[in-house]
């Protein structure tokens, strides 16, 4: 039974992936990774009950903890770029201006 | 009694992978990104509650338990969050859904806000061009209220 | 009690210095203790040196695990040369730095700086103790990771490129070894050096054959040897190397061209001898047939290549690559004698190279730069560092009487006595050429006048030119009084080569 | 099944490693760098490789992806082409590279193979039989790491030692005498458009310092030990960076105590060594730290995997605060610079007319 979960969620995970690398837009792809983590955690802990080691939902409690941090900070830099780009553009506006 | 809870953690189990592929299904095929988004919450909170629950009923009474209890609560609480936050970038980047007039999203967006906290786009262009400026044939300026024109 | 740790508190002093110089956090306190450990660290050398000629093998196990369920520290007397030669010259080069690292480096900087040189320092000394194959690994990566950050801390922008280069080579290059030592470990389950060479002659439990016939130790030892010719600066690996040593701080390219190549050759004759040894690497693969041509070009180009540089310590840098040609020459000859002749140059090397660069370095200090046009005459208002500069030279042109002579003689002995004739006449082709690059910079220091109008120099402070002369005099002393050196280089050749046969 | 779950990890490490290398789009391929240690570390989880998955669990998923998307923001997101000729000869190294590696294994034993040498050797046996009577610690890698092997953590720990002083050396912020003029909007940095985010995100800092901690106490019973530990704990302070800005996460704890700490935990390391000799053993011996040897083993572990804790969580921070303030200072520079601009262009037909 964990077995056909873990597949089901390898599947999932196999069509995020490709939702990841076509995009088009950054905010796909950061949607696209946060969910890959959410599939991450939870097959991380399915397989600790298959395996029957279940130290390993530590390490699904770490990766949501951190998978989120991650989310952040690429928003956060998505932002900076962003903010970056405007003002190249206000740049070159004043170069062509005067 | 044990049978049952097998039963009904298998139950658990199989409807959260398969509410998975759903999920990552429609992030996969819907056509934009305000969609898609809508796609993931699914596995996000429902699917990952009912994986989760599963295998709690699994583990039993136990600090496995209590640890994947913890994880669910992490996950309801980030990913919402994140959803959220990735929206509200989405948006002050100029990507609005679709059949939804821009000027009203950007009019929601910068009334509800104090001065000092609107999007990304007004902040940059102001601090970029100073408003006043008394120059003849000025570079076309973003009045305060109004919002910029998006390029 | 210090006695019986000798062997592990040589490298462990220096790497716990490393953080105390950070706490202290000032410059010239960070210095005092930086000197302090290497200091003792040469006078344990020196007392291993001793207790290995005498003795033999030193042993040590970390943890208080016998081998090879923890880690093992194992001397022998190529480790202690090397060791010697490493400790030898920091002793010479942190009083030095005192008054350079000053001049060249910013002072917020001073206290990381000696820090990362101890760290460097300690790594490469773990390297040539070690007698366990992924331990080397660490103390490699200390070693190489406290070095780029030597190399770019200075205030030259061109280091950053230099350092960022190495930085990509050198990691290939550990990555390598790594991935060499997991081959040997899938195929021998253990780390320990000794051990994994005993496990490579016995039989592999499907009955086919010794263990070192398989493909997986075959590759394995390609990657280790491919690894650590990058960190050699074999020819044509060496790229990394000239801008390295040109751009880094004065002090940092005296340590390290006098140091950081010995310790990577000493790694080669681990894995070749102390590792591989019984199972004769040497008939396994090509590496003769591939080692020996690679070096005469990379002596003969780089050799050529120096004529043509305007810039002192790049040549000093391609003449570093040419003399590493030499020495991968004798070891490629796999023969005793080719071994010992190596391993002395290694020695000679190590002290031309420390005496030239320290004299490079005091004539920045006063002077600023190190181009040719710039120095004109400069020499000439700098006597005690352009005798220095002079003594170094001729021993890297390899004039008798000079240390450079005395393994560049055995080094052709070695050579003939294989009858490998147009080997030996390449080596005196491209010592030919190495006349003509230092003749080059001692005709700009000492024959040409100094431009009208330049401001007068004077010699550089005392405590810059003494490790200097220290070193000049070590030319002369290896040259004349050369039957020590070469009487222990033969015997760690020996010890290296009886490991081969069983 | 085990064999159809690797299977399919590995092709989708495959795929994204492909698409990592062909993108001309950095910031993409920092992301697909994220998803892919996470998927390597769901194969360190299938594997058995707990403690090495949760390794790459800490770093890979938030530390390196932070890293790589400051020194882009810094840098730009875009490559150019390279020349063909380069290449060509990228791809030759790697396929023979490749080539070798395959020959390698060629005759190595099949994976998980009982006759392999990995476990055949008697210091498999040791680790596995002897070590957990010896030294009475459930979780056989930690033993391992901390006291037979514990000389090469040493060693670890002064690389990463090392990596932290490195950055500090390189672009370790000096106090200037005459700081930057603050822009006004990057006052109050950080996340401070959302509001939402932050009041959520606040709540999470304290249970992940906490879990560090537990993480940190935790490695003799289960995975996790001083190095994943700190990488938790520095993940925390980097998740306040994020929300608040880096100069005020620089307030809480200032860069210079972190400097310390960073030198602090080798030296505990080392000094338990140290100790160690001094009580008549051998370096790193900690069965001489009590009459009971078992009990001095794990005084020992404990100590130094504090030891390593401590450095790396202050690593950590020192390199993701030099990053972003790097960063922070770049981007105000250039506002400034623009802003200059702006009132040269006003000015300028004046001082004309």
């Amino acid at each position: 039974m964990y077995a056909a979960t873990a597949l089901l969620l390898l599947l999932a995970m196999g069509m995020t992936l490709v939702r990841a690398l076509r995009g088009p837009t950054v905010f796909d792809r950061i949607l696209a990774v946060n969910m890959f983590g959410t599939s991450t955690v939870l097959m991380v802990s399915v397989v600790s009950f298959m395996h029957h080691v279940t130290d390993m939902t530590d390490i699904a409690l770490i990766y949501a903890l951190l998978s989120f941090t991650g989310t952040i900070a690429v928003l956060r830099f998505v932002e900076i770029d962003h903010e970056r780009r405007e003002m190249e553009r206000a740049e070159q506006e004043r170069e062509v201006l005067p | 009694m044990s049978l049952l809870l097998d039963v009904l953690s298998w139950v658990l189990l199989l409807s959260g992978g398969l509410l998975s592929i759903v999920s990552a299904f429609g992030v996969l095929r819907l056509p934009e990104l305000f969609q898609r988004m809508h796609s993931a919450t699914i596995l996000d909170t429902l699917g990952a509650g009912l994986v989760l629950s599963g295998l709690i009923l699994q583990a039993g009474f136990t600090v496995i338990s209590f640890k994947l209890f913890l994880v669910f609560l992490l996950l309801a609480l980030t990913t919402t969050t994140a959803a959220h936050a990735l929206a509200k970038s989405a948006l002050a980047d100029g990507i609005y859904p679709k059949g939804i007039d821009p000027e009203v999203v950007r009019a929601g967006l910068s009334e509800g806000l104090p001065g000092r906290q609107r999007i990304a786009t007004d902040r940059a262009r102001e601090r970029v061009a100073p408003p006043a400026s008394p120059q003849e044939d000025p570079p076309p300026q973003p009045s305060e209220e109004g919002g910029p024109p998006w390029a | 009690m210090i006695a019986e740790h000798a062997i592990i508190l040589v490298v462990v002093l220096p790497l716990l210095v490393a953080p105390l110089c950070v706490l202290l956090g000032r410059g010239t306190l960070a210095w005092g203790a930086a000197t302090l450990a290497v200091w003792s660290s040469f006078g344990l050398a020196l007392h291993l040196l001793g207790r290995v000629l005498e003795e033999g093998v030193l042993r040590y196990q970390l943890g208080g695990w016998a081998p090879p369920v923890g880690i093992e520290y194992r001397l022998d007397l190529a480790g202690a040369l090397v060791m010697t030669i490493v400790t030898a010259i920091g002793a010479v080069v942190l009083p030095y730095s005192f008054a350079s690292v000053r001049r060249e480096i910013d002072e917020h900087r001073h206290a990381w700086f000696y820090a990362c040189l101890l760290l460097c320092f300690a790594g490469l000394l773990g390297i040539t103790v070690t007698g366990d194959a992924f331990n080397l690994f660490v103390s490699l990566e200390i070693s190489s990771l406290a070095t780029y950050v030597l190399v770019s801390i200075g205030r030259d922008r061109r280091a950053l490129t230099a350092a960022f280069r190495y930085l990509l080579l050198g990691t290939v290059g550990a990555t390598f070894y790594l991935i060499g030592v997991g081959f040997l470990y899938q195929m021998t389950g253990t780390l320990n050096m000794e051990d994994m060479a005993r496990i490579l002659t016995e039989a592999r439990p499907d009955g086919l054959g010794p263990v070192h016939s398989t493909k997986t130790v075959r590759a394995a030892l390609a990657f280790l040897t491919v690894g650590t010719f990058l960190k050699i600066a074999l020819f044509p690996l060496h790229v990394w190397l000239p801008n390295v040593y040109a751009y880094a701080p004065s002090v940092v390219s005296a340590f390290l061209s006098a140091t950081a190549t010995k310790v990577a050759i000493l790694v080669l004759l681990r894995v070749f001898y102390t590792v591989d040894g019984k199972a004769t690497p040497f008939d396994a693969l090509p590496i003769a047939d591939t080692m020996v041509p690679l070096a005469i070009v990379g002596a003969l180009v780089a050799s050529f290549v120096a004529i043509y540089q305007r810039d002192v310590k790049r040549l000093l840098a391609y003449s570093s690559i040419a003399q590493v040609g030499y020495m991968a020459i004798g070891i490629g000859l796999a023969t005793q004698a080719g071994l010992a002749a190596s391993l002395l140059h290694m020695i000679n090397h190590a002290i031309m190279k420390g005496t030239l660069f320290l004299a490079v370095g005091c004539i920045v200090y006063r002077v600023g730069q190190t181009r040719l046009e710039g120095l004109r005459g400069v020499g000439r208002e700098m006597p005690l560092t352009s005798t220095a500069l002079v003594l170094g030279g001729l021993s890297l042109i390899g004039v008798p009487l000079t240390a450079g002579f005395v393994s560049k003689w055995a080094l052709l002995q070695a050579v003939l006595a294989d009858s490998h004739w147009i080997v030996a006449a390449l080596i005196l082709l491209s010592s030919l050429l190495s006349i003509l690059y230092v003749g080059q910079v001692i005709h700009v220091l000492l024959l040409r006048k100094r431009p009208p109008g330049a401001a007068p120099i004077q010699e550089a402070p005392l405590w810059m030119v003494l490790p200097t002369l220290v070193l000049a005099i070590g030319n002369l002393w290896f040259g004349i009084a050369s039957d020590q050196a070469a009487e222990v280089s033969r015997q760690a050749a020996e010890f290296l080569i009886r490991e081969v046969a069983p | 099944m085990g064999v159809a779950i690797d299977i399919i990890l590995l092709l989708f490490l495959l795929s994204i490693a492909f698409a990592a290398c062909v993108t001309r789009n950095l910031f993409s391929a920092a992301m697909l760098f994220g998803i892919f240690s996470l998927i390597s570390a769901t194969l360190f989880v299938v594997l058995d490789a707990v403690d090495v998955a949760m390794t790459e669990a800490a770093v890979g998923t938030g530390v390196s992806t932070i890293l790589i998307l400051i020194t882009l923001a810094s840098t730009g997101y875009r490559v150019s082409p390279r020349p063909a000729g380069r290449q060509v000869l990228a791809l030759a190294v790697s396929v023979v590279l490749g080539a070798t590696m395959v020959y390698g294994t060629l005759d190595m034993p099949s994976l998980g193979s009982p006759d392999a040498p990995v476990h055949t050797h008697p210091i498999a046996q040791y680790y596995t039989e002897v070590s957990p009577v010896e030294m009475g610690i459930p979780n056989m890698v930690t033993p391992l790491l901390a006291s037979y092997r514990g000389y090469d953590t040493l060693g670890e720990t002064a690389v990463v030692f090392t990596a932290g002083i490195g950055v500090l050396a390189l672009i370790g912020r000096r106090r200037r005498k005459d700081p930057l003029p603050i822009v006004e909007e990057f006052r109050e940095g950080g996340a401070n458009r959302h509001r939402v985010l932050r009041v959520i995100s606040k709540q999470l800092i304290p249970p992940i310092l906490l879990y560090a901690c537990y993480v940190q106490a935790h490695g003799d019973f289960g995975p996790g030990g001083g190095f994943q530990a700190g990488v938790i704990f520095a993940s925390g302070l980097m998740l306040f960076m994020l929300l608040f800005g880096v100069e005020h996460a620089r307030r809480i704890i200032r860069p210079v105590v972190l400097e310390k700490l960073i030198a602090l935990g080798l030296l505990i390391y080392g000094g338990v060594g140290l100790v160690n000799i001094l009580q008549g053993g051998a370096f790193l011996d900690y069965r001489t730290l009590a009459h009971d040897p078992q009990h001095g083993l794990h005084y020992g572990i404990l100590t130094i995997e504090l030891g390593v804790g401590i450095t790396v969580a202050a690593v950590i921070t020192t390199i993701i605060y030099s990053f972003a303030s790097h960063l922070r200072d770049h981007v105000m520079q250039r506002t400034l610079r623009l802003r200059q601009g702006a009132d040269a262009a006003q000015t300028s037909p004046e001082s004309g007319a």
